[in-house]
């Protein structure tokens, strides 16, 4: 039996799995999980899978993976023979690379519970997760401005990892949770330049490039 | 604000049937006012406003329907929801920033298919809405649209090629919109799709999206999973239209003929004294 | 002896009346080929627009309102040298004149359909915005490089003040006496600030966008050809010039150890 | 901002138009006049006082008299539309050059 991914389309951390084997071109097979309405990560026969009832899982034989964070990392190990994406020789890049992966934490804390309260309305101080939500964008923006300095477009150099892939979506959403990305020009590249990658799949909320298809201009 | 008679005695949704537990209630808000909507231990369904008063109540179509003032009428009837061979399927509520009456426009629009629902509903360069047929009926004071036909890419699962889907569409109260598509497992039949818009405020609305479909073999969740991947597409459209409120003065756009069902949906909402999520002068 | 640039023209002077009209937007730099961006100002009339690039680097502002059906056009998309809605695709032209309209692709569409537009210029590497078309652009020169822009939760008023009260070490760490900066120009839109050692001299261009009432944008450029680690720690200091003036303190007197080293 | 006139390629047309209903508020001939001028029509409307009614003559591409049609069937929020009529108009004089309000003297 090959991979599978306990998905909710709606849900940004699912889509960082999804997005990174569609960029690595890995088979997988969805199970779609009634996160809204029905609830049903939270019910007896999900929480039998994941016991924190949180979503997405990577079930792989007998491994589970309950962690997008962890998934990505899971993936990028196993699938990438270019190894690229998780580079793990440079103890330095890799360490940078944890470093991304759990900011990503913070962006689903700030602006990622931002946006479940104004799109499934739950329950939340808002205007403080918009206000912590645009203190991490601002973390990520003069990172994002600093590493233009160095001529890299990415956020541990010149090629995608998967801390790119596990800070996207929650950025890349934000606007849905009244957090829009006025502020934040580094950003605006940044989003531009994972959504140029080569095998990019968009989720509800991000909407593709239509630049890329160009036209014979009348 | 005061809020006219047309909006306060009208249904809408307050909650998913199915979802409601017995012993716990849940609060919604519709139109500025708080509704407590508790299943009790006999499983009997109330609604209960702020001050302790028990609210109409409809079950009707998957969902709880309730109303601040005091409906006249029946909740609309939609006679393909007793027709034998379909499958029901409650969407669940997302809540929108935008007038609840944008988002039954948006609805009725199939122009940004290849735009906004790309390679799914529409995709370029088949953006062509040729003429299809509007009006108001009088007799059961409802707007349809009719003929309408549109290029979908992968119009089924197993589908290969795209090709022209036919649609109508239905607006039997203001905040309600329903679409009828052809079905892919029995061409000659309607799927339909309802959309029911709670209003919380004028310029904030949860929307409730409810198909009745000739479909043996997807998975519920896979349904629903759909329904809001498209839902959520149009939402980020929906917050970022400029008024808020939906224009009932069209000085500041220009619809065309491609807007014929937008136009006659705002006609009638202007004749019927509907101006809860409206914009009467154009800004 | 990056630092011995000087300011070919710093185009300031004290009796400038500035550029009336002319509000910065974004760095060039920022709005890359087929760019697409909205701008907020704060003015009489408080303006939501769009931005964008098109495919041969022209530069177009319209108001953020397609005049179909009101969707903001900063969710739009560049082809070619045409902005399209992302709604229901409706094509402009970088005079706002709409060029193409999907539901009817065999009509042409009358000049007279259009956006609201906005003069646009791209100077010196930022991008200006005015609704005046009687007043030319009289920007300020400067001959730098854009560092960032960066928005703070604080009136253009108080920023200014700020910066021409506070003491503010422009200069990296290492240095034996970190200069103090001073204001050498000012104009309605922009100031330059000037920290000058032994070892080198520093030149911060800072043009102010009011945005909305409380919040401005600093659109900051550098003396050009500035070493990665110096870009580093002006950036950083900008951060820590918004922390402070957000927090209504004084400028925090210190160099971040951890930035980028000055070496001569 | 003066904008170049482009050539439109479609055949242009020209109908009569009748606007009935609760349509009495002087300010919907400007309304008309300026959803004219939006959709680069040449034409005029006037009140038509025995009759009751707005009269509007516009020339250009059909789907741009549909959208004549279709914005001033919602109009301004004082009127109300009840019926628009269209008929194809032989017109052998000369169309003004724009779009303008004939006052009665007209």
């Amino acid at each position: 039996m090959g991979l599978q991914l306990y998905d909710y389309i709606l849900s940004g951390s699912a889509y960082k799995a999804r997005l990174l084997m569609a960029l690595l071109g890995v088979d997988y097979q969805p199970v779609a999980i009634d996160f809204h309405p029905g609830g049903e990560h939270k019910k007896p026969d999900f929480l039998a899978i994941n016991p924190a009832g949180t979503l997405p899982v990577l079930v792989d034989g007998d491994l589970t993976l309950c962690d997008s964070q962890a998934i990505l990392a899971y993936l990028a190990q196993k699938f990438d023979p270019t190894d690229t994406w998780f580079p793990t020789r440079d103890p330095g890049v890799t360490g940078r690379i944890l470093q991304w992966l759990a900011f990503a934490g913070r962006l689903t804390d700030t602006a990622g519970a931002a946006r479940l309260h104004d799109m499934l309305g739950r329950p939340l101080n808002i205007e403080k997760a918009r206000t912590n939500a645009h203190m991490v964008l601002r973390e990520l923006e003069a990172h994002l401005t600093e590493q233009g300095f160095r001529g890299d477009n990415f956020l541990t150099g010149s090629n995608p990892t998967i801390a790119d892939i596990a800070c996207f979506p929650y950025t890349a959403l934000s606007p849905d949770g009244g957090i829009d990305h006025d502020d934040y020009p580094a950003i605006r590249k940044w989003l531009v330049a994972i959504r140029r990658l080569p095998g990019f799949i968009e989720m509800p909320g991000i909407h593709r490039l239509h630049d890329m298809r160009d036209e014979a201009d009348a | 604000m005061t809020i006219s008679d047309v909006a306060r005695n009208d249904w809408y949704p307050v909650a998913i049937e199915n979802l409601l537990i017995e012993g716990q209630p849940e609060t919604v808000v519709l139109m500025g006012e708080t509704l407590t909507i508790l299943r009790a231990a006999d499983d009997q369904i109330k609604v209960t406003a702020a001050d302790g008063s028990e609210c109409p109540l409809t079950l009707r179509y998957g969902h709880v329907w309730s109303s601040i003032g005091r409906p006249e009428h029946a909740l609309f009837d939609i006679p393909e929801a007793a027709e034998e061979g379909r499958r029901m399927v409650d969407c669940g509520p997302v809540r929108v920033k935008a007038s609840p009456l944008r988002v039954v426009e948006n609805f009725l629009d199939i122009a940004h298919f290849p735009f906004v629902h790309t390679d799914i509903l529409g995709a370029e360069p088949h953006t062509e809405v040729e003429p299809y047929k509007v009006e108001i009926r009088d007799t059961v004071d409802e707007v349809w649209a009719t003929k309408v036909r549109f290029f979908q890419p992968q119009a089924a699962k197993s589908a290969e090629e795209g090709q022209m889907t036919d649609y109508m569409y239905r607006v039997p109260a203001p905040c309600v919109s329903i679409l009828y598509k052809t079905s892919p497992p029995r061409p000659g039949a309607w799927d339909v799709i309802g959309l029911f818009v709670r209003p919380i405020s004028e310029e904030l609305c949860d929307a409730y999206a409810w198909m009745a479909l000739y479909d043996e073999d997807s998975n519920q969740t896979d349904l629903v999973q759909f329904q809001q991947m498209i839902f959520l597409q149009d939402r980020s459209i929906l917050e970022n239209q400029i008024p808020r409120l939906l224009p009932l003065d069209p000085k500041m756009e220009i619809p065309t003929r491609a807007d014929t069902t937008s136009v006659a949906y705002r006609r009638w909402l202007k004749r019927k004294g509907m101006t809860y999520g409206a914009q009467l002068v154009a800004r | 002896m990056y630092g011995l640039l000087k300011l070919m023209n710093a185009g300031l002077t004290e009796n400038d009346q500035g550029s009336d009209g002319w509000v910065p937007v974004v760095l060039s730099a920022d709005l890359p080929v087929a760019g697409v961006m909205r701008a907020q100002i704060d003015a009489t009339q408080p303006l939501d627009l769009v931005v964008w690039r098109s495919r041969s680097g022209q530069v177009s502002a319209f108001d953020n309102r397609c005049p179909h059906r009101g969707m903001r056009l900063s969710f739009g998309f560049v082809r070619g040298e045409r902005l399209s809605c992302i709604y229901h695709g409706w094509q402009y032209g970088e005079d706002g004149a709409c060029r193409h309209i999907p539901a009817h692709p065999d009509m042409t569409p009358p000049a007279s359909i259009g956006a609201n537009t906005y003069l646009c210029r791209e100077y010196d590497g930022v991008i200006w915005i005015s609704q005046n078309a009687d007043n030319p652009p009289d920007l300020p020169t400067f001959g730098g490089q854009g560092l960032r822009s960066l928005s703070v939760n604080r009136d253009e008023a108080d920023l200014r003040k700020l910066l021409a009260e506070t003491c503010i070490p422009l200069s990296g760490a290492g240095e034996t006496a970190p200069a103090e900066a001073s204001i050498i120009a000012e104009n309605q839109t922009s100031l330059v600030l000037e920290s000058t050692t032994e070892a080198a001299s520093l030149q911060l261009m800072i043009h102010f966008q009011k945005v909305t009432p409380g919040k401005t944008m600093l659109h900051i450029q550098t003396n050009p050809d500035l070493p990665v680690d110096l870009r580093i720690s002006l950036s950083r200091w900008a951060e820590r010039f918004r922390w402070s003036a957000e927090n209504m303190g004084t400028m925090v007197n210190s160099w971040d150890a951890s930035a980028g080293e000055m070496r001569p | 901002m003066i904008r170049d006139t482009q050539p439109l390629m479609m055949n242009r047309q020209t109908e009569l138009f009748r606007f009935s209903g609760d349509v009495s508020d002087p300010d919907f001939l400007d309304w008309i006049c300026h959803r004219a001028n939006r959709l680069g029509l040449n034409g005029w409307v006037r009140k038509n006082a025995a009759g009751g009614f707005i009269e509007a003559l516009a020339s250009g591409p059909e789907e741009l008299l549909d959208a004549m049609e279709l914005g001033c069937s919602l109009g301004p929020i004082t009127v109300w539309v009840e019926t628009v009529v269209r008929c194809p108009h032989d017109s052998d004089g000369p169309m003004p050059n724009g779009f303008k309000i004939l006052t009665q003297a007209d």
